[in-house]
């Protein structure tokens, strides 16, 4: 899948958001947040909780209308038009708060995610003929092959989804939103709550995606170890405003981004620091 | 001629909103028949009564019709509602062998030519109301008559011929109101027919309620107006639940009470000598339903007739003053699908009875 | 390609009735619908008539309620759209049995997707009871517009099929039954596809379906459509058999009776839809015959009613408390003791 | 214009709405602490009203011993509703409670009809007869006095809440069981509570309710209109209770006299679903929080 | 393993946990929690983690889960007889994964809820037990200022503040904390480990915590057990599971060498890991 450069210049970025503002009554969730996304590039957004990401999330992909500013998505100009139709040019995403539809089995939650792409009528579906046994067959083979094969689920591809460990959700938000054909996949936080070695995975898989389907990732993370590793542009919202974005090193420098957001790092021996004096630790370890 | 029974279906509300008179119908229709088996049956054939309950309920009536007439050979019939009576006049029509008789009054049904296997075991909704609009007219020409009846099929039933025939009569009618099914707070309605002083109310659609509080409320406000009802309100034991409210409370009844011995009554002896307790007007209807039916397929037998719905229905017409013992105080003549005769009578709380008012009226 | 089952291809992992098993059952089935009318009396056969409509209109609402999550309290009122349909149009127009059925559908369907219009925005139970208006305001209008007969209703004439009068349970039969058949089949294909897994996605969560492409007014409308289609031909179809319609035909009790017969037959499968619908018409008859088994049954029967009434009630209490899933859970369960029974190998 | 006759339906249709809101007080309650839409408010009155019946009429107790003793039945009813139907089915989705109120109406309406019959029935007379006058206009006693009844247990329900933390308990135990259990709340005792206090106010309701348009076994019918009243109010809100009460009433009252007794229903349902299309939670009744 | 003493404020002794009457979560688990310390818990996805402090603070049955096994000593008695509020108010918080506010209540309302906590404690030399409302605006001045808002619409970070405030409204002797740094940015997770670490040193609260991010964990822990499929597969003081090879390798991402690995050179998803075999 290789991503088109309208206007054919390689630099023309792939995501623009320009000067987006959102207001939830008196609350500014965004305040002119502008920042590209270059075609085949890993961008991270961070910043600290309640900075926006998520909202930027929703806004991008249409749940959230803004107040002001312009979202344009390969060239064009998207802020007016409704999600489903964004999904269906090439905007994926997963959730922060897993989000997958519990009452489906993982396969059916997959194949949900490539709706917008698939053609069957009502007329079709009652009758399950022609293009609708069709459309479904290839699905099923693409999803198989591709997607359930590449994620390594294929042992849960019929369990309900209620029935999966946090991690493994989490496996299948990434699979559905790669069902989605995406263009962009945007992913909102997608190793909270793994451990590291889970987390490696995860992190092998973002790769994979870029590198094998050349798929723009744009990810909301806060595992900095992660972030730094993988991104190749960090843009940093805090209340709601862009207060760094570049290379990774250099963001990890800034003294606004290091004071609001990263902390001092340090904190291996908290517990020396605090400990030392209370009779607590006198107890000794068991 | 075979031997074999002639039988009595019955679709009876035994339980449900309308089981105070499907128990009273079901006892009125079972006694009739025990009185002809025990004089011999019709011809030397035995009635034979089978009832079930249907709790008024319009599906579980039809239900009940298909199962009885699937294991019997049933040739009489007794439904219980205006719904029943229309769901089922297609099948009877088709059937055939039928001719039914039914709990409803309703004007629809009075029409041979849309419901010829039927017909109603007294007057039509619109004729009882004729007899009481005949009564003011006589008591009080002129007079202003409200109407007050529930937004249902039974409640719209007689209202506007009704309203026409009062034209005719010289009455007037200075307000309709019409309440929502199983509204209880009708003090909106109240000051509106206080506002209409009218000399009569008739109310029609219910059984009890709102109807007291009507009263009460009216009586309260200084409302001057003798309140009437029809049929399935002027039970007795109905009327006497009104309490103080209920005082003079008027209506039409086509049947002679359980407790009346104004006249001579045969047949109510019987009924009391056999339930020595209050029998409801209910049980009366059952009980001269049962009458005609045996009456019609006598006089069909003695002709010579098959049982059929056709024969039946021209065995009933073709009864001319008959007395019916005394359950209706003068003979009866059935023309078409009714009996259009009643009688108004009047509560007396201190009696605890229903008292006549009128003499018998005959559309 | 690693599959991990023994499908021959993905057509047959996804198809409706796979096993031997499972398709010589249906031969069963099949074998017995065909054999039933000229086994049972017309008693029976009046109530095969009246589950397979009540069948249809379930599955109706179990599309609306227990695929897409949409309580509705409705049901009652689209069939009663559907029979208005029918029967104006046999009586006024005279047009043939199922371009009428059809016509009842599609009035019906437009009634649903009005109704459902305020789902965008209307969740949950405030739906639900919005939909109680609609049942109102349908029985105001069929009780107050002369063209709809007023309170009286309308008597219908026998539908006729290539020209012989369905006047007979025994006729209505083999229409009403293949038409149920046809619109069970119907909805059990929707759910293979985008359309039924978007009704799915709705239910479970319907933001996030938004945005992963599905355009939420849209599906829901569908959803409120498709639904009251179902009522609507099933309602066509009521018309036809009980030859009246009344606007006291359709009261809100029947509504709920649906929603129970799909709460206990169990919500969002098609299984469920039909075993609900089935068991609920049938245990009144079956309490009934009960009845008349106990010793001097005439003294109880003033307790039938009531006792109906309260078993009614009972069974949507016990199955919630005790069998969420409903009997479609439960038959699953057997099935599974059973296996492959009888044709183990 | 007739502006006293105007005067005089405004005056009865917010009465009346007092009687709705009492029993929208009772519904309101419930759901607030257990997310419980409870269509068997109805039945609950009707209870009430029964248990009233047959204390005062059948048994014969003073009106001092009947009316508590009706109440507390009544309370009693709650308590073993919530024991043996609504705890079981916590954590499950809300149409499944929804649907189980369904089948309690159900089961009520039967009881009712098994031990009483489904014969209509008057309640004994015990409220004042004296015609209450405003200025012209004549507003009935039992009217009047029903809504006075109302009025003063929603005051005392909106004071409770405002001073009591039992409120906040109560909107906890509904926002998430577990965590409200993971601060201490006894949240079967709040469930418990909530369905008993219910009950008792549905009682109290059922007793006006009866006393003015008899009993039967299809007065729970009443509880049709006091679900529109709470959409329209909000389903959680005391406040919305009432001015929904009060509002639907006068709707009622309004297009009852001015347009006919076929109106009522359609107007209020005309009204709800005006109401619902500009606030889809009612007027008062608090947002779902959506976020992705 | 240790033996449960009266100076471990929590015992667990081989507990057994089945869901749904089919799922087995728990597979003989024990572990204790010494008094006045921080015991750390992690394990990958669905060891059981979760499962094992809603079994301890009685949680278990609202998610059809039942303790079929082993023994629960708090404080040296048995939870097995005890409703699950009846624990939290005799000193037992749960602060539960996902942060779980009252997202329609405010802030202080959310607080106001928890004082519940307090029902029925034995009174101490001051009267009555007072909820310390001041102290929680103390640790946690973000939610003094947004007090008034409704909590669903608080951040993630904020949420997870409330969490812990309201187990601070207890004044409880154990908090059981699961997965408290989810979802917060680096600094917030640094700020509330602190202030965990704080409010054990300062009030002498033992804690059990579960979490995935080890490093944090393992600084502010005491002690520490590492489960898998149900079962404690290591245990030891917080050092010595830092230095442990294995822990250092799946937990805290650090080659062979000490140094710790990018993400980018990482080449195969499974390895298997050395106390499993
Ligand atoms: N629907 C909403 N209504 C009102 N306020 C909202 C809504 N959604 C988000 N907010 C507010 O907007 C701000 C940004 O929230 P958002 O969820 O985007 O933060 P975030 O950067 O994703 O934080 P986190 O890292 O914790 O996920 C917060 O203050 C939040 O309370
Ligand atoms: N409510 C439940 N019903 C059925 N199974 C459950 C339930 N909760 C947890 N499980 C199962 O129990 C096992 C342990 O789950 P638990 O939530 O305790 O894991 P955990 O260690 O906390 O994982 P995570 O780090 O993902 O939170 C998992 O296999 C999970 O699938
Ligand atoms: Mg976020
Ligand atoms: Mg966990």
């Amino acid at each position: 899948m290789e991503t088109k450069h309208p206007g054919g210049s390689p630099a023309a970025p792939l995501l623009q958001v320009d000067g987006v503002t959102l207001a939830f009554g008196g609350v500014k969730a965004l305040t002119g947040v502008g920042f590209d996304v270059q075609p085949g590039s890993i961008t991270a957004v961070i910043g600290p909780n309640g900075a926006g990401k998520t909202s930027l999330f929703n806004t991008i992909s249409g749940f959230y209308r803004p107040t002001g500013g312009s979202i344009r998505f390969k060239g064009q100009d998207i802020t007016r038009i409704p999600a489903p139709q964004r999904a269906r040019m090439g905007l994926g995403r997963s959730f922060q708060n897993i989000a997958l539809f519990r009452g489906m089995t993982v396969l059916d939650n997959i194949k949900l995610g490539r709706h917008a792409h698939l053609n069957t009528n009502v007329l079709d579906a009652l009758l399950y003929f022609g293009r609708a046994r069709r459309e479904e067959a290839a699905l099923r083979a693409d999803i198989e092959e591709r997607i359930i094969d590449f994620l390594e689920i294929d042992h849960i591809r019929h369990a309900p989804v209620s029935a999966l460990s946090y991690g493994l959700q989490k496996r299948v938000e990434m699979a559905r939103a790669l069902a989605m054909q995406p263009q962009i996949l945007m992913l909102d936080e997608p190793v909270a709550g793994m451990n590291r070695e889970e987390t490696e995975d995860m992190a092998r898989f973002i790769l994979d995606v870029r590198d094998e389907w050349g798929v723009t990732v744009l990810m909301v993370e806060h595992d900095m170890g992660m972030v730094m590793d993988l991104s190749d542009h960090v843009v940093v919202l805090n209340f709601g405003q862009v207060i760094a974005q570049g290379q990774p090193a250099a963001v990890q420098g800034n003294p606004e981004v290091i004071k609001a957001y990263l902390g001092s790092g340090d904190v291996h021996d908290l517990r020396r620091k605090l400990h030392a004096s209370t009779p607590a630790n006198a107890a000794g370890v068991a | 001629q075979g031997t074999e029974d002639i039988v009595i279906g019955g679709s009876i509300p035994m339980t449900g909103v309308f089981a105070f008179a499907g128990v009273g119908i079901n006892a009125g229709i079972q006694d009739y028949v025990k009185i002809t088996n025990d004089a011999g049956g019709i011809k030397g054939r035995k009635l034979k009564y089978v009832p079930e309950d249907t709790g008024y309920k319009v599906d579980v009536s039809v239900a009940t019709f298909k199962k009885i007439t699937s294991q019997n050979k049933v040739n009489l019939y007794y439904g219980d509602s205006t719904g029943f009576s229309k769901t089922i006049n297609p099948e009877l029509e088709r059937n055939g062998a039928i001719m039914m008789a039914g709990a409803s009054f309703a004007t629809e049904l009075n029409d041979p030519k849309k419901y010829p296997h039927q017909f109603l075991v007294g007057p039509d909704y619109t004729e009882m109301f004729g007899i009481l609009l005949k009564h003011i007219a006589q008591e009080k020409p002129g007079a202003k008559v409200a109407f007050v009846y529930s937004d249902s099929e039974f409640g719209r039933d007689p209202i506007d011929e009704s309203e026409a025939l009062a034209k005719k009569l010289g009455l007037s009618v200075p307000v309709k109101i019409m309440t929502p099914a199983g509204s209880v707070d009708v003090s909106t309605e109240v000051i509106k027919l206080r506002r209409a002083a009218p000399d009569y109310t008739i109310f029609h659609g219910y059984i009890l309620a709102p109807i007291p509080e009507f009263i009460t409320q009216g009586k309260q406000m200084g409302m001057t107006s003798k309140w009437m009802g029809t049929f399935w309100t002027m039970d007795s034991s109905t009327v006497m639940k009104m309490g103080p409210a209920g005082d003079g409370f008027m209506g039409v009844m086509p049947y002679r009470y359980y407790y009346d011995t104004s006249a001579k009554a045969p047949m109510l002896d019987k009924i009391r000598a056999m339930r020595p307790e209050y029998q409801s007007t209910a049980y009366m209807q059952g009980f001269l339903a049962a009458m005609l039916f045996t009456e019609s397929a006598k006089r069909c037998l003695e002709a010579g007739k098959p049982l059929n719905g056709t024969n039946l229905k021209a065995a009933l017409n073709s009864i001319k003053d008959f007395d019916t013992g005394g359950l209706i105080g003068v003979p009866v003549t059935i023309k078409g699908n009714s009996i259009p005769v009643g009688r108004v009578y009047k509560a007396d709380m201190k009696a605890q009875k229903m008292l006549p008012a009128s003499d018998w009226i005959t559309l | 390609m690693r599959i991990g089952t023994l499908k021959e291809s993905y057509i047959a992992d996804a198809a409706l009735f796979d096993s031997r098993t499972q398709k010589t059952w249906l031969a069963v089935a099949a074998a017995l619908l065909v054999l039933f009318p000229f086994m049972a009396s017309d008693y029976w056969l009046y109530l095969a008539c009246l589950v397979s409509i009540n069948v249809a209109s379930a599955t109706g609402l179990n599309i609306l309620t227990g695929y897409t999550g949409l309580v509705s309290l409705g049901q009652a009122a689209f069939m009663g759209l559907g029979a208005y349909t029918v029967a104006v149009m046999e009586t006024r127009l005279g047009t043939p049995f199922l371009l009428n059925l059809l016509a009842g559908g599609f009035v019906a369907m437009l009634g649903g997707i009005v109704v459902g219009i305020p789902s965008l925005r209307v969740k949950g139970l405030y739906l639900a009871i919005a939909t109680i208006a609609a049942s109102f305001i349908a029985h105001f209008i069929f009780a107050n517009w002369s063209f709809t007969g007023g309170t009286g209703g309308l008597s219908i004439p026998p539908a006729s099929l290539l020209g012989m009068p369905l006047d007979t349970s025994f006729r209505l039969y083999w229409v009403i039954v293949p038409i149920t058949i046809v619109m069970l089949l119907g909805a059990a294909n929707l759910f293979r596809t985008r359309i039924g897994r978007a009704f799915i996605a709705i239910r479970d969560r319907d933001i996030s379906a938004e945005v992963l492409g599905i355009p939420l007014l849209r599906y829901k409308l569908l959803s409120f459509g498709l639904s009251s289609f179902y009522a609507g031909v099933a309602g066509g179809l009521w018309a036809y058999f009980f030859r009246v319609v009344t606007p006291e035909s359709f009261p809100l009790l029947m509504s709920i009776f649906f929603l129970a017969a799909i709460i206990v037959g169990g919500m969002g499968t098609i299984l469920g839809g039909i075993l609900g619908a089935v068991f609920m018409t049938m245990v009144p008859e079956l309490l009934k015959l009960v009845f008349d088994l106990l010793p001097n049954s005439a003294e109880y029967t003033v307790f039938l009613s009531p006792v109906r009434t309260i078993i009614f009630g009972l069974l949507i209490i016990g199955f919630l408390v005790f069998e969420p899933h409903g009997l479609a859970e439960m038959w699953r369960r057997v099935r599974r003791f059973f296996h492959l029974w009888p044709f183990r190998n | 214009m007739d502006w006293a006759y105007l005067f005089e339906i405004c005056l009865t249709g917010l009465s009346g709405g007092g009687l709705y809101a009492l029993a929208a007080l009772a519904f309101v309650m419930v759901y607030k602490a257990t997310r419980v839409v409870n269509i068997a408010i109805g039945e609950l009155l009707m209870v009430g009203a029964y248990l009233f019946f047959t204390f005062a009429s059948m048994f014969a107790l003073p009106l001092w011993l009947a009316i508590p003793a009706a109440v507390l039945g009544t309370g009693l009813l709650g308590a073993v509703i919530e024991r043996t139907m609504i705890r079981p089915l916590l954590g499950e989705p809300p149409i499944s409670v929804f649907m189980v109120t369904v089948g309690l109406a159900s089961v009520l309406v039967g009881l009712v009809e098994m031990i009483w019959s489904a014969d209509q029935r008057r309640l004994p007379e015990f409220m004042p007869t004296q015609p209450i006058m405003v200025g012209e206009a004549f507003l009935a006693p039992k009217v009047f006095w029903g809504a006075v009844v109302a009025v003063v247990f929603i005051a005392a329900v909106l004071l409770v809440f405002r001073f009591w933390r039992g409120g906040v308990a109560l909107r906890a135990t509904a926002s998430d069981q577990a965590a409200a259990y993971s601060v201490g709340i006894n949240v079967p005792r709040v469930f418990s509570l909530a369905w008993v206090v219910s009950a008792m106010i549905a009682a109290v309701s059922g007793i006006i309710v009866g006393s003015i348009g008899g009993i039967s076994s299809s007065m729970g019918v009443f509880g049709l209109s006091v679900l529109v009243v709470v959409i329209v109010g909000g389903l959680d809100s005391v406040l919305g209770a009432l001015v929904g009460g009060l509002l639907i009433g006068l709707v009622e009252a309004l297009a009852g006299s001015y347009l006919g007794g076929e109106y009522k229903l359609l107007a209020t349902f005309l009204v709800l679903v005006a109401i619902l299309m500009v606030r889809p939670y009612g007027l008062f009744g608090t947002h779902e929080i959506e976020r992705l | 393993m240790t033996q449960p003493s009266t100076d471990h404020v929590l015992a667990v002794n081989n507990i057994e946990v089945i869901y749904n009457k089919v799922v087995q979560a728990l597979r003989g688990l024990s572990l204790v929690v010494p008094r006045g310390q921080i015991v750390a818990l992690l394990g990958s996805n669905g060891a059981g983690k979760s499962t094992t402090l809603k079994a301890v603070s009685g949680l278990l049955a609202l998610e059809d889960g039942t303790l079929d096994a082993g023994t629960i000593l708090f404080n040296g008695q048995s939870t097995a007889q005890h409703a699950p509020q009846q624990l939290v108010r005799a000193g037992l918080s749960h602060v539960m994964e996902g942060r779980r506010v009252f997202e329609d209540l405010t802030v202080e309302e959310n607080l106001i809820a928890a004082t519940y906590a307090l029902t029925g404690r034995p009174h101490t030399a001051h009267g009555a037990p007072k909820p310390d409302f001041d102290l929680v605006y103390e640790y946690f001045p973000r939610l003094h200022e947004r007090r008034k808002g409704l909590a669903g619409y608080l951040s993630g970070g904020e949420q997870q503040m409330l969490a812990i405030g309201r187990a601070l409204i207890a004044q409880p002797q154990l908090i059981l904390l699961d997965e408290p740094s989810l979802g917060l940015s680096p600094k917030l997770v640094e700020d509330i480990f602190t202030i965990i670490a704080r409010i054990n040193a300062e009030r002498g609260t033992s804690m059990l915590l579960v979490e995935q991010n080890a490093t944090v964990a393992l600084a502010v822990a005491h002690s520490g057990y590492i489960m898998e499929n149900g079962k404690i597969v290591i245990d030891g003081s917080a050092e010595r599971l830092a230095s442990d090879p294995d822990v250092r390798e799946f937990y805290l991402g650090m080659g062979g060498g000490g140094e710790a690995k990018s993400f980018k050179e990482i080449k195969h998803y499974k390895r298997r890991k050395r106390w499993l075999s």
